[in-house]
Order: structure tokens, then C-alpha cells, then sequence
């Protein structure tokens, strides 16, 4: 087993993590900033080490500094969380070639997710659907016009080298197409210096499905169920639940046996989510593979019963899965709403002091927090606060308890993304589960104005 | 008003959760502003933290052991020192190899640029170099011992 | 100003939710300022309380509605003033029935054991009686509402 | 359905019910002394009335401020909470009186119930099993030595004017009982005014076992369980279970059943808990009904995952209940530590200002507290800070979490008895479930000195 683990994060995660550790009865090791030395994460951890100045580059980044703490300090496993380093190949590398257990899959089921055109290929081989597309990047307008003209339009041009929402556009003829491809082109160059261009087919209102998948070094692989995380804004997660209010048993049950046909493909190990598309026809395509926790792991917890934090170090210190996938059941809906410092009406990041703290309880209320009284929410990092899980028998219980606990949360000092929440659990169509990735927009009919944008690229390290 | 007038309004301050004061009379001023919350889940002062360890199922605040370097503040000699941090994580060494002397003493004057330590950080050794000219009047690390970023490892006093 | 009376200063400070405080006469200045975490979530400040109403869905931090009754540190005439609380939840009433002329008026000079009005609770109507004598300066509650434990009814000047 | 509820209390039972409420959508009064001011209860409620000074006679127990705050204030029902009004039968009618639902049962069972002798005969004869003794007082020692007699040794006398623990003697013989009868009856004169004796059968380590009722006015009547609560400490409970770490299910149903028989025997309403003792060869007799909800009512919502205080609210508004006993399901295991103000060494109350508080949270931690940071716990009222459930799949795992919880919970400011729940959960016979309601005396082994047994009383009100 495990003799002690560093946990190379900060906030909730690092929190979470060590919640698990000490289940497990394995000693924990915080790192942290000179931004974070007062960081819940901080004053939890039975050690607690500096690994470097604010700047996350040259420390929550910084690999020679974790790996250092590591073995300075006697660890001799590292869980990196989500987000900073959890998929950088580089690190899972340097974690193994120093002798520490990284807690997480291998080495190169990490290079190949992180390669996007690769997966896709990998999981298109493994028979598991993909959008149709290319799986190459053009910048020839007559190979694009080909490929749109097989798999038929709309279609969608997305920057190759683009990510997070950023450069895409959609095309809903040739002559669409022909008029944006040399613009995207442009784009493309200046913004990411590489004007190569996928083309995709385009869903209209497709809902954003994920499986949990968990996998220990055994060849057992199962999945723990879907997730439904299609209230996204700019493609961040704002509020998931499980499970979907759409899928049914049966499509659940496919759904999640590809999941696991892609997890078996790439011989994945440990905790990951696959994430598919899901169109109005209920034909499902593989998008990607995340290498690591979600933020949005609670919920699959809640509905399953199944500690997915534990299981994962279990896996990497080699235990085999302890159930089978006919043990998993699941009972009951959870529901997620990530609070996030951002003033509601702006939606800008609203960093600060926490001051005149109370969290949520009660009977189906979870909160997994990184925050205190007193604790500062830096400029640094991202802006997640904490995330409040509200479960019940049915979708109406957890939505009914999850309106309560957020109009008794008290966070003065900093703004938060509640009032959003608040309204989207009144909103007629989330109510009735009629909600798809767009469906955010319509609460957000503001103009995105530039610092908006550069709020929504913080976030994205906490996708 | 005397120092221990002063005294007793800090502590005033302190027991009465103020934290501003000005007293202006004909023959003195006075202003004193605290510093709030740090009392409460005092994080790891600057410079001078070690990682600790709290035996698992006891609560942390139930108290973390104090930081293993004593405090400068206390020593009016060493109050006139400047410390050398610590540039990265890992294991402090006072010397080039095991067997070798250590690079410096107490007392041992230290040049700009002088090698005073190594941190060995991912089996890389790295040699701390000096950015101030002075006397050593404390080594705040025992060899061997892991070192955090920003960790003071020598207090100097400084020269001209 | 002595230590004692600031150490007074900071205890009535405390007592009385009070945090901030200056002072000045022509030989001295005081300033105070407490810590103000308790500004967050604003408690009802003594004697001046209303029950108030907050949408049940919007989380109450995000403003509690200011008391209604206006504050007498406000109006330098009102300063003077000394309060009558109720001494009980209930009703007020300014009138004896529903027709009868006011107890009392602004203006109205009061001795001690006058009825100053009227508190219904449980169907009871309770005459509430001064207990200073002084002449009416505010009257802080309109009539029929509903009155807290300690919340103050009028405010009087004393009159010797 | 019920447009205001005044509740009648502060602390965690006070958040408690406005969380229902809110759930319900009903607007709540919080009523308050002068000592809780600045109290979460009072921060949360939509309105708030101050009701008197400090003291409990002039304030939370002063029918007629709170009854006039509930009038005054535009209430049309009264939630009475647990401890203080709550088996008052003169608060109940007189909210009656006065055309204000009061939220339990009807004000006959209140007082009959809080009548144990008469309890104890109307149980009888409802053929619910009553322990054996003695169902009036008596000074007669002859009369005793009859009683003792005819159930056998050993025996309990009791002062029928004690309770809470207090005016209790066993006697193993015959000369035992010669010999103390005269002491417990100048005893019981000289503390309650009153010298008469009741005789009863003594069981040697029972268990005390309690089942949740639930009962609408239209004659439904259903149980949820039981609660094993047996961790006590001079009768006041500080750790509960759900389910009970020995019950069968074929015991819980026989169990169950009496106690809904119970319950239909006296026509009640609402929800209330039925106390039984349960021996060591697994007989068990009735010891006295809770016309109100429970402080440890948490467990049973995790197992059942009903919001016993919604059906209480609903039931007080007429609904009929939505469930038959069929349609009541168990599932996993829940534990409350309950966290109380107090010295772990002396056991003395530790009243004073929280500081640096953080609640534990993460998966299957539900946290029902009164308090927040700066929260203060007054000298006037009862100790109990916040009520930490742990749930779990298994017993193991619900005691695995708690450990977690407890271990990260910080409260600074006050001392609490965190460090003897922790003691508990490591315990080798609270872990195998081996206890009984002597099992905490060996954690106790210190003399009880008279300021602690004083502090034990101040914790009656939250029994």
C-alpha cells in the first residue's frame, strides 16, 4: 500500500484527495504557493510543503519542484488532481522515472488523449463512433468542401490548434463554407500560429454525455454511469447531474459498454471519463477521453455509492476493483452546481477574502469546499469556490433541496455564480430536462466582452 | 503616555477585537492599527515554516507544532540578520559531499556569489549561492534536512 | 483621557455593536475601530430591530433590508433622546380604541407611570407605562404594527 | 397548506426546520432572546422576532411572547422544535386557542405521554410490553419488597419524581432493597419534593432502541425504523445509529410493529419516537414516547431518505401521509456524533465565541449545524454545537467517514467532545457493536463531580 501521497494541487480537489487519503489511512502531503499559505488545503494536509511563488508556472506547474517536494519530503506517491499538471505526460513520467507512484493511468494513455487527432483515430479503429469528419487538419478549401459534402451540413470548422471553445464556426452550405474557410484559416494562424482546419459534422442542440470509467491494472474495466453536463457556458461545466434526465436504461447500458470498448482499447487504467455527443436522434459520438478525476466526480459518487477518489489510488498502488460491472447500481439523483467567485452580472472573477462564511447542510446536501472563513480566493488561479451536490430520490427532490441550500449559502466578500444557479433552477425547460450545450446562452444575451472571455480561459484549467 | 500605556492598549485591542486606535492629546499622538484574523488558524509564518506532521485522526487545530527554527525576533543579535532562502524544495546539504567540510560556518564571512549550500532537488545538486556579503550568525537547517521554497537556511549579518 | 476610559470606550464599543468611534474635544481625539466581521450578516442592532421580510429564494447575504426606523446617531437632536422599549412581542397601539385620540403626540410631555400606549399579545391589551418623565421626540413605530421584545416605541428627552 | 411558521427554538433544530420549510416553500419566523442576536438561526429565518432577555423562562420557554410573536408577526403555525415548549401541552393549546397549527401531535397525547405512569398503563392495556414493576409510587417498603418479589431481582427503584437520570438505586436482594429504600425516598423528597417510589425490573446492559414514527390525522400510522442509542451518557445520548448494529430484520419488524400499535393506541399524529430497552435475550419493553422530533432524527432520513420534518409539517397541515409501510425501504448505514460545547476532560460546558471554523463536508457527510464562524454559544441554553451524520454503504464505511469528518472538523474558540467521539470510533467494542446504555461509563472513569452532573442537566433539554 501506499506509504504517503503528495497532492499536487490546491482548492476542493487537494481537500477531496485528502479526504481519501485518510480513509485509507495513507499520511498527506499539501504543496502550495506563497498565495496559498493559508489555504484550507494547507491547514488540512498532514505535511505541507512551499513549492514556489504565486506565478503557477513556477509552482503549481513547476514538475522539478513537485517531484522534489516529493522525495524531499518522503512521499512516494503523487496524486495531481485535476486540472495544472493531471494530464501533462511530462509529469506522470518524471513522477515514474523518480520512483513515485503517480496516481493516475499510464504514461502514454495520458499522450494519447492528450493528442486529440490520434484518439479520435484510435477510437474510429476501436469501432467506437466519432463525429465524421476529418481526422487531420487542412487548409485546402476543396478537401474540406469533400468532406462536407459526404457527411452532409451543417458542418463545423474548428482551429486545429484552438481549444476550449475558441475558433470554431459553422457552415450551413458550400458557399457558407466556402466564404468562412479562408477566414478561419487567418484566424486560426494568428491566434494559435497554425491555420490547419478540422471539419466536423455539426449537431444542433446536442446534449454533452460522459461515462465514469474505473480501472484498475487488472484488465477490469467498468464504468460507474453517465453524467449529464450540458449546462455549460463556453464550454464550461457549470451544473451537471446524474443521471441524465433523457437516457434510458437501455441506452445507458450502450452507451456505457462503448465507454468501456474505448477505455479496453487504449489498455486504460484508473479513473477517467469518456465524453460523448449526444444528437436529438440519440446517435452518441466519442469527443474525448479525460485522464483523470472530473470536478464533477461527486455526483456519480452520490448515485452509486462508490468513493471514485479511493478507488483510483487503490488502482494505482495495484489493488484490483473490488466489484464487478453488475454491482454497480444505481439509486436516487445528484445534482452539482460549481460556485465560482465571479460577480453574476458581469461574470467576471471576483477574487477576494471570504468573509461571513456558512455553508449549506442538511438531509442530501454534500459540499466539497477549498474555502473557510477568512480564506482568499487569488487572482492567481481559478475561481471555483466550492461545489454543492444536492441528491434525492428523484430529479424534483435533488432540484427541490438544491434551491434551498443555495439561498442559505452565505459567501459575503466575494461575488458568486449562485443568482445563476438560482435561475436556471427555475427555469421551465431545465425543469423539464429539455437542456442542451446552448442552453446557457439564452441566460447570457449580455455581449461577450474581451475580459469575459479571458475569465472563461481561467476556468478552463478546472474543466 | 509609556510604553506600557502602549502595551495595555495593544492588549486592549486585542482582547476587544479593535483593530484601529488614535489617540491625539496636546502633548502625544498616538495611532495603532492590527493586523486582522491571523490569530485565528495561524497559517505558516513566512520564511520560517517546516512541514509538520499531525498524527492523522487528531483535528488540526487542535495545534500544530511550533516552526523548529527559533525566531530571530527573540535574539536581538540575530535581529540585525538577513537570511538566505531556500530557491527551490528539496534536501539541504552543508556540504559538497559527504565527507567533505561544510561550505561555511558560524562566523565564516561569505562573498556575493559564494557557494554557502547545496539543495538537492530531483537527484540534482544544486549549489546556493550568496546574493549578500556577509558574516554567518546562524545556520537555521540541520544537514540532510528537506527544505521548502522560500525556507530560510543561514541568517547572515551583513557587511559592507 | 485615561486607559480606563478607553478600556470603557471599547467595552461599551463591544456591547453595543458600535465599530467605529471618534472623538474630539479641545484636549484630546480618540479613534476607534473594531474588526467588523459581525457587519457581515448584520445582526439586528439592539433596540432597533424589525422582523423583515427576505424573498425565500434569494440567499440572505445578499441584503438584508435596513432597519426601518431611523437612526437617532443621525439627528442631533435625536441623540439626546432615551428610548421607551416594548416591553413585550405584540401589537402597538397608540390609541386606547380604535377611535380615542393618541396616548401621546411629538411634543407631549410625559410623567413617569403615564400610559404612553398600548401592546396587544395574545388578545391581551397591555398599557405600557413610561418609566422617565420627558417630552416626546419621535414616535419610532407606526401604529398596528407588530413590535419585538426591546424595540423602542418613542424616543424622549428627559426633562428634569 | 400552512402560509408562515413561527418556530419556537433556536440552534440546529431551528435551521433545521426553516430547511423544510423553504422546501415546502412556507416563510419562517425565527424567534430569538437578546443572547442570540447574532445566531445562524436568526440570520437565515425570512423574518425575526425577538422575544425576550436571556433567560430561558422569560424567552424561549414564555408561551405567551411566543404565542403574541406568532399573532403579531402574521404566523398561522408554530414549530416547536425539540427540548424547550416541545411536550409542553399548555404551549400546544394554547397555539390552539389562539387559531395557530401547532406542528405535532395533538395536545392529549402530549400530556399523556408526559404522564409516564398513565403511558405506562395505557400501554399495558394496549398490550404493548411494559417493563415489570410497579405503575404507581409508592413509600410503602413492604409494597416493594412485594413488587420485587413477584419480578425478581435484580431490581430499580426510582423516584417518581426524578427523571433525566437522577433519584435511581438498584437493589440485588431483598436486605438490598430494606436497606436503600428509606435513603431513596428521603433522597426523592429532598431533591423533587416528593418521596414516592416506583419499583422495576432491572436489566443488566440493555440496549436502548427508539423507532421514528409517522402519522397523519387520516389514521395512517408507520414507522421508519429504529435508532440504536445506546452510547449514552448518564442518559443523555451522544452517539446514534441507524441501523441498530444487531436488530434482525425479522426483530425490526416485530419491533416496528409494536410500536405502530403503540402509537395507533392513543390516536397519534405527527411524527414521535417510541423508546424501547432491549435485553440480552432480545425481549424489550416500552420505556416512554417522544412527542416530537428527535435531535438524532438525521440517521433515519439517510436510511429512509424521507425529510422527517416535511412529513411532520405536512402532516400537521392534514395532508395524508404519501407512503404505506411497504413503501418504506432501508438502505446503507448512518451514524450522528453529536458535537457538544464542552471540556473533553472535565466535561464541563465550554461556552465562547467560534473561531476558525470549518464543517467537515465530502461524500456521505451531512452536517446540521446551529452555528458559523463567530457564532457564539451562550451560558443560557443547551451545548450542542452541530449534529455530524456520516453514511455509508456498510457500518464500517459510515465509521471509516466519521473518523475522516471528525478528524478535520476545527472549531477553535470553544472545547467540544470531538476528542470522545473519536475515542469511540476507534474502540474495539463499539466497532464489533458490542454496547449497551453502561458502555460509555469506561470512558469515564473519572469521579463525577457535582459541576459536571450540573452540566448534564443543562443537556436535558436537548434530549
Amino acid at each position: 500500500m501506499l506509504k504517503k501521497v503528495l497532492i499536487a494541487n490546491r482548492g476542493e480537489i487537494a481537500v477531496r484527495i485528502m479526504r481519501a487519503c485518510r480513509a485509507l489511512q495513507i499520511p498527506t502531503v499539501a504543496v502550495y504557493s506563497t498565495a496559498d499559505r493559508e489555504a484550507l488545503h494547507v491547514r488540512l494536509a498532514d505535511e505541507r510543503v512551499c513549492i514556489g511563488p504565486p506565478n503557477v508556472r513556477e509552482s503549481y506547474l513547476n514538475i522539478p519542484s513537485i517531484v522534489s517536494a516529493a522525495l524531499s519530503f518522503g512521499a512516494d506517491a503523487v496524486h495531481p488532481g485535476y486540472g495544472f499538471l493531471s494530464e501533462n505526460g511530462d509529469f506522470a513520467e518524471a513522477c515514474q522515472r523518480s520512483g513515485l507512484t503517480f496516481i493516475g493511468p499510464r504514461v502514454r494513455n495520458i499522450r494519447l488523449m492528450g493528442d486529440k487527432p490520434r484518439a479520435r483515430r484510435v477510437m474510429e479503429k476501436a469501432g467506437v463512433p466519432v463525429l465524421p469528419g476529418t481526422s487531420a487538419g487542412t487548409t485546402d478549401v476543396r478537401e474540406a468542401q469533400a468532406v462536407a459534402a459526404q457527411i452532409g451540413f451543417p458542418i463545423l470548422l474548428k482551429a486545429a490548434a484552438g481549444g476550449g471553445g475558441r475558433g470554431l464556426r459553422v457552415a450551413r452550405s458550400p458557399e457558407e463554407l466556402a466564404a468562412v474557410f479562408g477566414v478561419a484559416e487567418e484566424e486560426g494562424a494568428a491566434a494559435f500560429g497554425n491555420g490547419a482546419i478540422y471539419v466536423e459534422k455539426y449537431l444542433e442542440h446536442p446534449r454533452h454525455i460522459e461515462f465514469q470509467i474505473v480501472a484498475d491494472q487488472h484488465r477490469n474495466v467498468l464504468h460507474l454511469g453517465e453524467r449529464e453536463c450540458s449546462v455549460q457556458r463556453r464550454y464550461q461545466k457549470i451544473l451537471e447531474e446524474s443521471p441524465s434526465p433523457i437516457l434510458t436504461k437501455r441506452q445507458r447500458e450502450k452507451m456505457g459498454a462503448v465507454a468501456v470498448k474505448a477505455a479496453e482499447a487504449i489498455g486504460y487504467t484508473n479513473v477517467g471519463t469518456i465524453e460523448f455527443l449526444l444528437d436529438q436522434q440519440g446517435h452518441f459520438y466519442f469527443i474525448e477521453m479525460n485522464t483523470r478525476v472530473q470536478v464533477e466526480h461527486a455526483i456519480t459518487e452520490m448515485v452509486t455509492g462508490i468513493d471514485i477518489v479511493q478507488a483510483g489510488i487503490l488502482a494505482a498502488a495495484g489493488e484490483p476493483l473490488p466489484w464487478r460491472q453488475r454491482d454497480i447500481t444505481f439509486s436516487g439523483h445528484a445534482i452539482e452546481c460549481r460556485i465560482v467567485a465571479e460577480d453574476p452580472r458581469t461574470m467576471l472573477p471576483s477574487p477576494g477574502t471570504i468573509r461571513g462564511y456558512h455553508a449549506p447542510g442538511g438531509l442530501g446536501i454534500r459540499v466539497d469546499s477549498g474555502v473557510a472563513e477568512n480564506s482568499v480566493i487569488p487572482v492567481y488561479y481559478d475561481s471555483l469556490v466550492s461545489k454543492v451536490v444536492a441528491y434525492g430520490k428523484t430529479r424534483e427532490e435533488a432540484i427541490q433541496r438544491m434551491r434551498v441550500a443555495l439561498s442559505e449559502y452565505q459567501i459575503a466578500g466575494i461575488k458568486t455564480n449562485i443568482p445563476l444557479h438560482l435561475q436556471i433552477l427555475q427555469d421551465a425547460e431545465f425543469l423539464t430536462g429539455n437542456i442542451h450545450t446552448r442552453y446557457l446562452d439564452k441566460f447570457l444575451t449580455r455581449p461577450i466582452a474581451r475580459p469575459a472571455a479571458s475569465a472563461a480561459e481561467r476556468l478552463v484549467v478546472n474543466a | 503616555m509609556e510604553i506600557d500605556d502602549i502595551k495595555k492598549l495593544m492588549e486592549l485591542m486585542e482582547e476587544k477585537g479593535v483593530i484601529e486606535l488614535e489617540i491625539k492629546s496636546a502633548s502625544s499622538e498616538v495611532r495603532l492599527v492590527r493586523a486582522h484574523h491571523q490569530a485565528v488558524a495561524a497559517p505558516p509564518p513566512v520564511g520560517i515554516t517546516v512541514a509538520s506532521t499531525i498524527p492523522a485522526l487528531l483535528p488540526p487545530h487542535e495545534g500544530n507544532p511550533p516552526p523548529q527554527s527559533s525566531d530571530p525576533a527573540l535574539d536581538p543579535a540575530l535581529a540585525r540578520g538577513v537570511a538566505i532562502p531556500s530557491p527551490m524544495v528539496g534536501t539541504f546539504y552543508r556540504t559538497p559531499t559527504p565527507d567533505a567540510k561544510p561550505y561555511v560556518d558560524v562566523g565564516s564571512v561569505v562573498e556575493i556569489g559564494d557557494v554557502v549550500c547545496i539543495v538537492e532537488a530531483m537527484k540534482m545538486m544544486n549549489e546556493i549561492q550568496s546574493e549578500v556579503r556577509g558574516r554567518v550568525l546562524k545556520i537555521m537547517m540541520d544537514n540532510g534536512k528537506a527544505v521548502e521554497y522560500g525556507q530560510p537556511l543561514f541568517l547572515l549579518e551583513p557587511l559592507e
